[in-house]
């Protein structure tokens, strides 16, 4: 009788956080293939009277000065953006991350220096970094946005490798020392491609933590030469903007990519995040 | 499915960005979403312009009025890579002129007669003209007729306190819950509704001295009143968190009696399409008071400007010389009216908008003008929150005016 | 092939010095195993032999080139980690090959290397496996045949047995051994078994506290502890000791109030307090006139018989082929030979030699 | 690698402090800094708004960083049972945390939208309201509207952190506990408590590092409004910057904001030196 009992209640419970975590993202699936009339009816009706799919079409079709411009060239700037500053991060961080996790000792409260950047606001830096920017004409470029980006993910990065060169055993290194690697043989031979998976997660997080960022985008890009997805949605969703099925797709398909990443990456993503906070 | 279609547009995209060829101008030009103009009308007359000069592109960017003003400060420090033709709102020239960040267009403007007065206001500042005006604009009060029929009102309300009254009519009616939608969210459009108000009860931002005035006559009262119609349940209490175009969806839903918006309300209003109440509903200038102003009015008109730094500014100017044409500007007439006097004259632009041109007649010539200070967006700010402080009942108007006085005074 | 000479090496952390000076010379195709209880910096010096750890102070050579300042990679050693260390990416033969491939080998004569080494070991059918997919013993013979290849100058292994279950380590044990014989390499090996570095070394170094207490062949550390930490460590079971005082002709000792007549040196001093060392195997049980013993419990292995008891209040072991003839609570009467007991300064430790 | 974290961290920090003691337009014709000693600090601590912010800034951090604590443990603690569809629903947790949060502010505020908004409807729907409310429009209740959202979006960080920190508890400690005669909750506080306590903390003082950095959230859903009292300490920096163009002031609103960031973060880092140490 308890135990049946204790089934109901882990069952309704299990249903109340899968519920709470779905469905704002189905309403919002709901909204962008509804028409106007649909959402403003009372007493609302949950399902539309059809489906219209047409804000979809609108959005990924390339079509000059239309929604779809702004949101395909925001999608290209934000990609290229995430991508670089992933790529950016991963070519400085890793020799760093090597030296980390290889000379701990001496290196360690350096380590935390730079992990501490991350948790800087970057309200505290966009002023330099902007007046910098104009100063050599390199405001609005989706790369300028990479390079600052580079304060987000290189942290982030570095701290990732470090703890995962920290489970390959010292002994590698020493092996491939004894075996008359050099340090660039050891790295290219040995620990890069025993790091690969690591590398590779490194990479995608670095791709979802620039996926996010907003503030920099906003004031570091005027136009769709540069404008990342977050201003993008933003703008679509400020004050005066009210086609709100047209709204709720974008925000949809811009979060397609990293929540693809991150199911995709669900498993390293989960240690990663666990082993972060257990030994940081 | 949709993935392979986005990637195929990516690359679309690549291509397209190529497309532009080495010898063309591009200009880059800002502006605002939604109200007046809409971005297709804007389009079209790119489009058109574009067309009409080879040679010329026009590269179009539109953000909501709510990140303008920055957008365009943030973009003065990008050099070339800035735009050259912006949007800029009538309380902006002060600031712009002042910190250089626009043209002097003095030189350039065509004769000032045949444009409204109002409309020159909108770019003016010592003197000289900072932003062709472009868009002329002022706010209405729009009635919902059928909701006043029912009520047993045979005309819109001609003074503030009429409109009072006829609302507590209609909410006691029970014909709609409440009756007045206005856009009093934390943003301009709350100063706009708040400056009109001042403007009916006869009061002003600052005094002869140039100290701040807001704790005394029409500007206090004119805060009292909102506060007022909050607590009576006249003003739809969602207000708060309004702008023009919830205003719009409300009024259009056929929820309001009453809404105060801009001219572009009229034409979408009326679109079966977006509108429940199209066809039913009137336009007349906003009501006054007897002790202050009969009508009220305020001068919403924006203009557009050549950023200093841009370096094409002979086709930018071109640009904005097509689009603040008569010509142009008479073609659109249905979703903002033209600076041209003698536009209002031509039946092509007033057929279908005979009731908007007749209200537009009294509201142009009286519009009222927000303060030209340097430090107006700081100013605004303040005043934006204190009037929010009073509506939203956490402190009293009198005392909401009194912490504004003092905040503001000594602002350039 | 070349010796390694250690001269006056010291080695600090911080300020804290873990190798007070150690001196030694290990000869051109000698089997050398450091032997210590952990902690002792029998790792620590290996591992400086290596490359692997800095030399904070003295000279460390292979052969006639002092190696302070060069490079691991650069010295042409091999080492065989306790952990294996295999590259987990590479098959068997990518890491048996590695060192040739780095040394710029062309990929056939790689492979002729690789397979002879493969084929000794047994190897053969594994090439194409990767670590994970061996055994335990396997991942051993594969750490071996990498170091095998190279043929270097010197073998270093670092406990290399430690991970493996009782019975494979006696039989990896054997097959160092013979591998030692058929390619007599320099060879240096860590341990903190004393049966493992007793079976395989020509010499064995015992190091205790970041010194040496003793250097010699398996035989003579048996025989002739220079100390009481060499004479309990080497040995099993490990060595009795007795504190005693010697009499006045020094020809005996007296344990309590019992006298064992002994060979001492002509340097001992009469009433000098000295300890007194026997081992198990050299207890004998006699019927009477011998040195009271109590028995407290009897062990039955098969071989032997391991009687443990007490001499007044000191606990001793004795070791006894085939069966014991006394049970436990009984009292028996024991003797031992003269001339295979030691005798130590108690308070220098030092053998009295 | 230090060259580029000097570049776009080190570089600016220090271009933000000097800044900071000079007054200097954002941008426009011939911009010349002046020394003003500590006068953009005096004003920026004399800011009774700002002191207004920085105090709400607080009570968004503390209230959304506890209440993904407690739904996050419980939620860990729901999803370490046996059921049917676990790892559907384990997989599901990183959708929140995938959503941009920008994506994710402009969900919520379509879903509070107060003439159209789900939310109105649902709760006109079930009799818990007669009409709609404007809930992102009320001083109070739209800071905690906003906070909600926040929790929605992070809780599942909270959750995942714990959910692995669970795993790793040996399930030997629960069997002997419950040999050793202990119940349900002898069991939490003393096997499961203990085992999730050092990478919890952690968790939360880097969710609260972040909370309290908070802008795009705000900036998508209110914007500061109603009157101010979503206002956070960060919008300042942003106001006094690109709104009033005072790069100066900005500088020392932002390093305000940086000073009581830094206590959080020398929190942070000592627990991460002391699990360093085992």
């Amino acid at each position: 009788m308890r135990r049946i009992f204790w089934r109901i209640a882990l069952y309704t419970s299990v249903l109340l956080v899968t519920t709470i975590i779905l469905a704002p993202v189905c309403w919002m699936f709901i909204m962008s293939v509804s028409s106007m009339t649909d959402l403003t009816a009372r007493p609302m009706q949950w399902l539309p009277a059809t489906m219209d799919f047409s804000r979809y079409r609108m959005l990924l079709t390339f079509e000059p000065n239309s929604p779809g411009e702004i949101f395909l060239l925001a999608l290209r700037n934000t990609f290229l953006a995430a991508a670089g500053a992933s790529i950016l991060s991963l070519i400085v961080g890793f020799p760093a991350a090597y030296s980390f996790s290889r000379l701990p000792g001496r290196r360690a409260p350096l380590l935390y220096l730079v992990l501490s950047t991350y948790m800087l606001p970057s309200a505290a830096l966009i002023l330099p970094i902007y007046i910098a920017l104009s100063a050599f004409g390199l405001l609005n470029t989706p790369f300028s946005l990479a390079v600052v980006y580079c304060s987000i993910v290189l942290p982030f990065v570095v701290w990732l490798l470090t703890g995962n060169l920290n489970t390959l055993p010292r002994e590698i290194d020493q092996a491939a020392a004894m075996d008359g690697a050099n340090l660039w043989q050891t790295i290219r031979h040995v620990v890069l491609p025993l790091s690969g998976a690591a590398i590779g997660t490194a990479a995608l997080f670095g791709l979802l933590l620039a996926w996010d960022e907003f503030f920099f985008s906003l004031i570091l890009t005027n136009d769709l030469r540069a404008k990342t997805l977050s201003v993008a949605i933003a703008d679509f969703a400020a004050g005066r903007a009210t086609d709100y099925p047209l709204i709720a797709t974008a925000g949809l398909l811009s979060a397609l990519p990293p929540v693809f990443i991150a199911f995709f990456l669900q498993r390293s993503l989960v240690k990663g995040l666990a082993a972060g906070s257990v030994k940081g | 499915m949709k993935r392979i279609l986005g990637a195929l547009s990516i690359a679309a995209v690549m291509a397209a960005s190529t497309v532009v060829q080495a010898q063309d101008i591009v200009l880059q030009a800002l502006f605002m979403k939604q109200t007046a103009y809409s971005d297709k009308d804007v389009r079209d007359m790119t489009n058109d312009f574009e067309a009409a000069h080879p040679g010329i592109k026009v590269n179009l960017e539109f953000v909501p009025y709510e990140a303008l003003h920055n957008k365009i400060v943030a973009s003065i420090s990008a050099g070339s890579g800035g735009y050259d033709v912006a949007l800029v709102d009538t309380i902006w020239p002060a600031e712009f002129a002042t910190n250089q960040f626009v043209d002097d267009l003095t030189s350039l403007v065509p004769p000032r007669d045949p444009i409204f007065g109002g409309a020159w206001k909108t770019g003016e500042y010592d003197g000289k003209i900072w932003a062709m005006p472009w868009i002329l604009d002022t706010k209405y009060l729009f009635y919902n007729k059928d909701i006043l029929a029912k009520a047993g009102f045979d005309h819109p309300p001609a003074t503030l306190d009429e409109l009072t009254q006829q609302a507590k009519v209609i909410k006691d009616k029970g014909l709609a819950d409440y009756p007045i939608v206005w856009s009093w969210g934390q943003a301009e459009a709350l100063v706009c509704d708040y400056a009109l108000l001042v403007q009916a009860f006869g009061g002003q931002f600052y005094d002869e001295s140039g100290e701040p005035a807001f704790t005394k006559g029409g500007a206090l009262k004119a805060l009292q009143f909102m506060v007022g119609s909050i607590k009576d349940g006249i003003s739809n209490p969602r207000s708060t968190e309004f702008l023009e175009e919830e205003v719009r969806n409300t009024f259009s839903s056929g929820r309001a009696a009453f809404a105060l918006n801009w001219t572009y309300m009229w034409p979408l209003a009326n679109d079966p399409k977006q509108s429940e109440v199209a066809g039913k509903i009137g336009i007349v200038p906003a009501p006054g008071t007897p002790e202050g102003s009969p009508q009220a009015a305020i001068n919403g008109s924006m203009g557009l400007s050549i950023m200093r730094n841009s370096d094409k500014k002979d086709a930018a100017w071109q640009y904005i010389k097509y689009l603040t044409s008569q010509e142009t500007q008479d073609k659109y007439a249905s979703m903002s009216l033209p600076i041209w006097k003698s536009s209002y004259a031509d039946p092509k632009v007033v057929k279908g908008q005979e009731e908007l041109i007749k209200a537009a007649e009294t509201s142009v010539a009286i519009m009222y003008n927000r303060p030209t200070k340097v430090q107006y967006q700081e100013i605004s700010t303040l005043l934006q929150q204190q009037i929010q402080s009073a509506l939203l009942g956490l402190q009293s108007p009198e005392q909401a005016m009194k912490d504004l006085a003092s905040q503001t005074s000594g602002m350039k | 092939m070349s010796g390694v000479t250690i001269n006056n090496v010291k080695k600090a952390y911080g300020g804290f010095e873990i190798l007070h000076g150690i001196d030694a010379e290990i000869q051109d195709g000698e089997f050398v195993v450091l032997v210590g209880p952990s902690g002792c910096g029998k790792s620590t010096l290996l591992r400086m032999i290596a490359g692997l750890e800095g030399v904070t102070s003295g000279t460390i050579a292979i052969g006639d080139r002092v190696v302070n300042e060069v490079h691991a990679k650069d010295r042409d050693i091999a080492m065989v980690f306790q952990n294996y260390a295999l590259y987990p990416h590479m098959t068997v033969e990518q890491n048996m090959g590695f060192s040739l491939k780095l040394a710029g080998r062309k990929a056939p004569a790689i492979r002729t290397s690789v397979e002879q080494v493969a084929g000794f070991l047994g190897l053969s059918p594994l090439l194409r496996r990767y670590p994970r997919q061996l055994s335990g013993g396997q991942r051993q013979r594969v750490a071996m045949g990498r170091a095998l290849v190279r043929n270097p100058k010197v073998f270093l292994f670092d406990e290399p047995l430690s991970n493996l279950d009782a019975k494979l380590r006696v039989q990896m044990r054997s097959e160092i051994k013979s591998l030692h014989r058929q390619f007599p390499t320099t060879a240096v090996y860590v341990t903190h078994d004393q049966v493992e570095a007793m079976t395989l070394a020509d010499r064995i170094i015992v190091m205790c506290g970041g010194r040496i207490e003793q250097v010699g062949t398996p035989g003579e550390l048996y025989e002739q502890p220079a100390n009481l930490f060499v004479a309990g460590f080497i040995g099993s079971p490990a060595m009795n000791f007795l504190p005693g005082e010697l009499a006045d002709d020094v020809t005996s000792v007296l344990l309590g109030e019992q006298r064992v007549s002994v060979k001492a040196p002509g340097h001992a001093k009469p009433r000098q307090r000295v300890t007194v060392g026997f081992r198990p195997e050299h207890v004998r049980f006699c019927d009477s006139g011998g040195i009271h013993f109590k028995v407290a419990d009897v062990e039955f292995t098969g071989a032997n018989s391991y009687v443990t008891g007490h001499i007044g209040r000191e606990q001793i072991c004795a070791s006894i082929g085939g069966r014991a003839h006394v049970k436990a609570g009984q009292s028996a009467s024991i003797a031992i030979d003269p001339a295979s007991i030691h005798l130590f300064d108690t308070t220098t430790g030092k053998a009295l030699a | 690698m230090f060259i580029i974290v000097l570049g776009v961290t080190g570089y600016p920090l220090l271009q933000t402090i000097w800044l900071s003691f000079h007054s200097r337009p954002l941008a426009g014709h011939d911009v010349q800094a002046d020394w003003v000693g500590l006068a953009n600090f005096k004003t920026v601590l004399e800011n009774a708004a700002f002191r207004a912010a920085v105090a709400r800034t607080l009570y968004f951090t503390i209230v959304s960083v506890l209440a993904e604590a407690m739904i996050g443990v419980m939620v860990a603690l729901l999803l370490d049972q046996e059921f049917r569809g676990r790892a559907f629903v384990r997989a599901l947790l990183v959708l929140p945390l995938a959503m941009p949060t920008v994506v994710s502010a402009m969900m919520w505020r379509l879903i509070y939208n107060p003439e159209y908004g789900a939310f109105n409807a649902l709760l006109l729907q079930i009799g818990l309201i007669d009409d709609y409310r404007s809930w992102l429009g009320a001083p109070g209740l739209a800071m905690n509207m906003v906070i909600i959202a926040e929790v929605w979006k992070n809780f599942s960080i909270v959750a995942i952190i714990v959910l692995a920190a669970l795993q790793t508890i040996p399930r030997e400690l629960y069997e002997a506990a419950t040999i050793d005669g202990a119940g349900p909750w002898a069991r939490f506080r003393n096997v499961t408590w203990p085992g999730i306590l050092a990478p919890l903390s952690v968790a939360l003082v880097l969710r609260t590092i972040e909370a309290f950095k908070v802008f795009d959230i705000f900036y998508v859903m209110t914007r500061g409004g109603p009157a101010n009292t979503t206002k956070t300490a960060t919008f300042f920096v942003y106001d006094e910057s690109f709104a009033f163009l005072r790069a100066g002031s900005a500088s020392s609103y932002a390093l305000v904001v940086v000073a009581i960031s830094m206590v959080l973060i020398a929190i942070y880092v000592r627990l991460l030196r002391r699990q360093d140490q085992p």
